[in-house]
């Protein structure tokens, strides 16, 4: 109970200024380096192509699926599971009620329950395929072994808690909680920040490619 | 509003008692009962269950009760307060209801025996009696 | 002072700007890169995986310009950049890439790797990491005006060649001409064809253009080596002769990286936007085309595939003209797999052809064009790049596949004018 | 003179073998013992003597007497006055000022008695706030502590600090078991009955365990009776098959709330609530606040006043985030527009720095 109330409590002061905080500045350093504004006469509209490119880069790739099938497939289904129950899981939403003053409604729970297995299954998959594909083991390094893990923690133990076979509810919960901290804590330093540097990096990408007339 | 009888009230348990004819509980308890019978019957192990320490509203122990039924025996005992015993319809099985002096239920105990151990004369009860009915006894010397 | 570590390192700050900073941001090791990368692809070998070519250039950006980066390096957590690593590095950026581009159109998080690999060579080249063989072209294209040693009077003898061939007249410094036409030095030396296919088609379509003495080299090693000051020195030439002829337009013939150096980076590395317009000779080409002022007569019976330039299409937005043009004579026009801005490269680009220490790899990753070719079956290879032209014809000789016509496809425009009236 | 065992003072009063037995019964219920254990338990309270209890309230509300004093199986009065001698309790005792503090020295005079206490200790500004008789709380604690055999904390603020020690404690208020460990107070065996008020079945119980057999009972790590506090209040719930099927009522007043599902959406903190309201019960075993409809507070466990709002589940935050989050993303953007304009000012210096690149540099 102690430890519940430590990571429902301060414990989550402690990650959410952290991961604020860090996000902030990590966007601000990235921001702040700025770029030359482009002097070449466009083609077409840049900044069009780039909030284009952040949509349109979301959507699977002929190309991908038939070189990666498994990285794209899995990599889909853990980025949408993992969305899905982290925004409407009922437990989840009241919390982010409790915190932003709006809510939305969820998901059933079996179906939630079921977005978490599969969840699982697809890191599961995500990380023996890391391990066994030459590139992706050759690029891994041990940020991108801990990244993994603080992304799984949070799904496992809450299916765990929500099925409370292996410990006590509140360890369960506690543990859950406290992993989501880690993961919170982790975020503004590792890779994890592509979550919402994606966009950025997207359109930068999309917007170059898109002031010559290519669109991809 | 009239009064406090104006608002209705329905508790969960009598939810499921009138939705089911037996809950999970009340199985389970009727199923373990029905072992420990078979035990006594076999070995003379007598076996009791204590009501108040199951997590089981109020209305569940009415409804054990009544599958439980009423036999041929009752019993009433005046002892540190009343105790009412009834053999159920199942021979073998008792029910056992402890009140204080004030009439509040102590314990409410689902025996399986022949006869309570509570019943019986007590050894030292009897040693006690005999003593009084001794003193009680006219003399010899009065006659 | 000479090239340095120091230098390098410096190069590297200088080059990272928002967009590289938030590329790494994004990077999430998913080795998607690896799989649209030629050099991996035909090799099998990881350390081609395009997002790893930019490892050093990377860890400038987070010892620079990332908080916890700083922290850790001043701790000494953080390897730093050392000479060895560079040199280690410089096969992979200079003979492992010829900045295709095809990495860029894959990622799911939407890097430009080839940009940030294309920046790590400005590093690489001021920390004396260049491939002698870029050294050497860059040299001769500043100090000789050309990366293969073409000097004015090369041309002026083609020039002359041409005139008594088609028997018109090939303008030189023509002040007022409408178009200003550059040539790649293989097509002066090698491909010179074009000349005369050029002179014949501007002379059917009342085209008013001209050469220019002082600019007629397109091609710019200053880009292929990664030195932004020599690029500009080059590009600057062209610019003040376009300038001084007063031009609208100066076209760039048929080389990939010419188009991308000076239509895109151009303006960019010498600061100012151009007075000028900057087109591909197939933009020109299909401009004419739709205006009716570019006519063919009879057809093309063999049976036809179009190499895409990566600069033009993916790397430039040349993608429909080259199509429009073929179909105006190929009667049996084929695309290869994943034509257009998807395109293979042919392995020599990006100043992989200069290099002569890449040349086993070069002729390894050509695999891919042949499997490409081998399905189609085809008797022409038509592009619009001289120095795919020459990857393409040493590939095909290698692998004995010189029943395989490679032409440009100007000249092949040019052979399907109509009758002079 | 020796004392007469409990069973020789129970005969003494015409109380019968039977009524014994039925009293065992009782009292083996109680004890959340097996039935089939009252005749141990028989045998067990026939051979003890009736010991000394010395009842000290501190910082209370005088709801744990209350609560004992409403004990109904078997009735406090057979207790109290049958099985043990209360020699001290302020509350229900009879003398006053002198005499009572006469009563409490000459019942620690013999020493192996038992002190029950209710309330926290307060220790700020030398326990000022709370005095008897002259006596600070903590001297008064600390002086009868010494010689007994075993302290029971009665009631949460006793056993943990409670609502006295809430934030901000004022009154620097602290547990009986804090006092231990602290040095403050000699260290004794012993059992904290936490609850606000504890359950009376359990006070009694934990008496009664400790008349039978004069000895703690099994305890939990934060040294509550396993017998009572072993389950937590979820795992006992009848409510528990609808969190189960997750069947959750949303408000008190819709149709989840009238069907009787789980109330932990409302705030329950049955799941992390360890004590015996969901088998003992209260208010002569009628109900427990889940079957009323309203979920459990958690008053057995520690700081549960400041482990945030009764009425939010227990998956929510206790801290104020969306106030926090203001300042983070004041103090991140601070930060960020620092290195930010660090990591620009590098740049600019290494633009200063950087020197043209000419064709020597490409020659050897």
């Amino acid at each position: 109970m102690e430890f519940l109330n430590w990571v429902r409590g301060p414990g989550l002061e402690y990650a959410t200024v952290i991961f604020l905080v860090g996000i902030l500045m990590r966007f601000l350093e990235m921001w702040l380096i700025g770029r030359k504004p482009d002097l070449s006469r466009p083609r077409a509209s840049a900044s069009r192509a780039g909030w284009r490119a952040v949509w349109r880069r979301s959507l699977p790739s002929e190309g991908l699926m038939k070189n990666s099938p498994l990285v794209m497939i899995a990599g889909y289904v853990f980025h949408i599971g993992f969305l899905l129950v982290l925004l409407f899981y009922v437990p989840h939403i009241h919390f982010f009620k409790d915190v932003l003053g709006f809510g939305w409604s969820g998901l059933p729970t079996p179906v939630i329950n079921f977005l978490s297995i599969l969840t699982i299954a697809a890191l599961v998959a995500l990380l023996i395929h890391r391990l066994i594909d030459p590139v992706r083991r050759f690029l891994s390094t041990s940020q991108d072994y801990i990244v993994w893990a603080v992304t799984t923690l949070p799904v496992v133990t809450g299916y765990m808690a929500m099925h409370m076979d292996v410990m006590p509810y509140t360890t369960m919960l506690a543990l859950h909680i406290l992993s989501v901290e880690i993961l919170m804590v982790v975020f503004p330093f590792t890779k994890l920040m592509h979550a919402f540097t994606f966009a950025v990096s997207r359109y930068y990408n999309g917007a170059a490619m898109g002031r010559k007339g290519v669109q991809l | 509003m009239g009064g406090l009888s104006d608002i209705p009230v329905v508790t969960a348990a009598d939810d499921v008692a009138s939705d089911t004819a037996i809950t999970p509980a009340v199985q389970a308890l009727l199923m373990e009962l029905a072992d420990r019978l078979e035990v006594f019957r076999q070995t003379g192990e007598t076996h009791v269950i204590d009501l108040r320490s199951l997590p089981m509203p109020v209305a569940e122990h009415e409804l054990l009760r009544e599958w439980l039924g009423v036999g041929e025996v009752r019993i009433e005992l005046d002892s540190l307060g009343p105790t009412a015993i009834h053999e159920t319809a199942y021979p073998g099985i008792w029910w056992v209801v402890h009140r204080n002096r004030d009439g509040e239920v102590m314990t409410q105990q689902v025996e399986v025996t022949a006869c309570p151990e509570i019943i019986r004369s007590q050894q030292e009860d009897i040693h006690e009696g005999l003593q009084r009915l001794r003193e009680a006894l006219p003399t010899g010397e009065s006659a | 002072m000479s090239p340095s570590l120091e230098r390098g390192i410096n190069a590297f700050v200088n080059q990272i700007d928002g967009p590289i900073a938030s590329y790494f941001n994004s990077c999430v090791h998913c080795g998607m890169c690896a799989h649209a990368c030629l050099f991996y692809t035909e090799t099998g070998d990881p350390k081609y995986t395009p997002i790893y070519k930019t490892e050093p250039l990377r860890r400038a950006w987070k010892q620079n310009f990332t908080f916890w980066g700083r922290l850790l390096s001043k701790l000494g957590l953080d390897k730093k950049i050392t000479d060895e690593e560079l040199a280690e590095w410089e096969t992979l950026i200079y003979d492992g890439c010829t900045l295709c581009g095809r990495c860029t159109a894959v990622c799911p998080v939407g890097n430009d790797i080839t940009y940030m690999i294309r920046k790590s060579r400005e590093a690489m080249a001021a920390s004396g990491h260049a491939p002698e063989g870029l050294k050497m072209a860059t040299t001769r294209a500043i100090e000789i005006g050309s990366p293969m040693g073409v000097t004015i009077d090369t041309l002026k003898a083609q020039i002359k060649h041409t005139e008594k061939e088609t028997g018109l007249t090939v303008p030189l410094d023509v002040q007022g001409a409408e178009y200003l036409m550059l040539l790649s030095s293989a097509e002066i030396a090698q491909f010179n064809e074009i000349i005369g296919a050029v002179t014949e088609i501007f002379d059917r379509a009342g085209v008013s253009w001209t050469l220019s003495s002082t600019a007629f080299e397109a091609t710019n090693s200053g880009i292929q080596i990664g030195s932004a000051d020599l690029a500009a020195e080059l590009v600057q030439r062209i610019v003040d002769s376009a300038e001084r002829l007063g031009v609208r337009t100066v076209i760039s013939p048929e080389c990939g990286h010419a188009y991308t150096a000076l239509r895109w980076e151009g303006p960019n590395l010498i600061g100012r936007s151009y007075s000028f317009e900057v087109k591909h000779i197939l933009e020109v080409l299909d401009e004419l085309r739709a205006d009716g002022r570019l006519q063919t007569s009879g057809r093309e019976s063999a049976r036809v595939t179009f190499h895409d330039p990566c600069q033009l299409v993916r790397r430039g937005g040349v993608v429909q003209q080259p199509r429009s043009l073929l179909n105006m004579v190929a009667d049996d026009f084929v695309e290869m797999p994943d034509a257009g801005v998807m395109n293979w490269c042919c392995g020599g680009g990006g100043g992989v052809s200069a290099n002569e220490r890449a040349n086993p790899l070069r002729a390894q990753v050509f695999s891919r064009k042949k499997r490409q070719l081998d399905g189609l079956q085809v008797e022409k290879l038509v592009t619009a790049c001289s120095n795919c032209r020459n990857m393409l014809e040493e590939g095909l000789e290698e692998n004995h596949m010189e029943d395989i016509e490679v032409v440009g496809l100007t000249e092949l425009l040019a052979e399907y004018l109509p009758e002079k009236k | 003179m020796t004392r007469p065992t409990l069973a020789q003072q129970l005969a003494r009063q015409g109380i019968s073998r039977r009524a014994f037995l039925k009293f065992c019964a009782a009292t083996a219920s109680m004890m959340a013992l097996p039935p089939t254990m009252a005749p141990a338990i028989a045998e067990a309270l026939g051979k003890r003597t009736r010991p000394s209890i010395i009842w000290l309230s501190f910082q209370e509300c005088t709801g744990c007497t209350e609560s004992l004093t409403r004990s109904h199986s078997p009735t406090v009065e057979n207790l109290i006055f049958d099985l043990i001698s209360l020699d001290y309790h302020h509350t229900l005792q009879a003398a006053a000022g002198e005499a009572a503090e006469l009563a409490r020295e000459q019942a620690m005079e013999e020493g192996g008695y038992l002190v029950l206490v209710d309330g926290s200790i307060p220790v700020a500004d030398g326990g000022v706030y709370s005095t008897i008789a002259g006596m600070t709380n903590l001297d008064m604690l600390a002086h009868t502590v010494k010689d007994a055999a075993a302290v029971v904390a009665i009631g949460t603020c006793a056993a943990f600090g409670g609502i006295p020690k809430a934030d901000p404690n004022p009154t620097g208020a602290k547990s009986v078991a804090a006092l231990m460990a602290d040095g403050s107070i000699a260290s004794k065996p012993l059992i904290n009955v936490s609850g606000c008020p504890p359950i009376p079945v359990v006070i009694t119980g934990v008496l009664a365990h400790y008349l039978t057999f004069g000895t703690v009972p099994e305890l939990d790590d934060l040294g509550r009776p396993r017998a009572y506090f072993g389950d937590s209040i979820h795992d006992r719930c009848y409510r528990r098959p609808f969190y189960d099927a997750g069947k959750f009522a949303k408000t008190f007043d819709d149709e989840g709330a009238r069907k009787g599902w789980c109330l932990y959406e409302l705030g329950c903190k049955g799941p992390t609530t360890h004590n015996a309201c969901a088998t003992a019960k209260w208010n002569m075993g009628t109900s427990f606040p889940i079957e009323s409809g309203h979920g459990c507070i958690g008053c057995s466990e520690p700081d549960f006043w400041d482990a945030g709002s009764f009425y939010k589940p227990l998956s929510a935050a206790t801290g104020d985030l969306s106030g926090l989050a203001g300042g983070a993303i004041a103090a991140g953007a601070v930060a960020g527009a620092a290195a930010g304009l660090y990591a620009r000012s590098q740049k600019h210096k290494a633009a200063a720095s950087r020197e043209k690149m000419t064709v020597d540099d490409l020659k050897d």
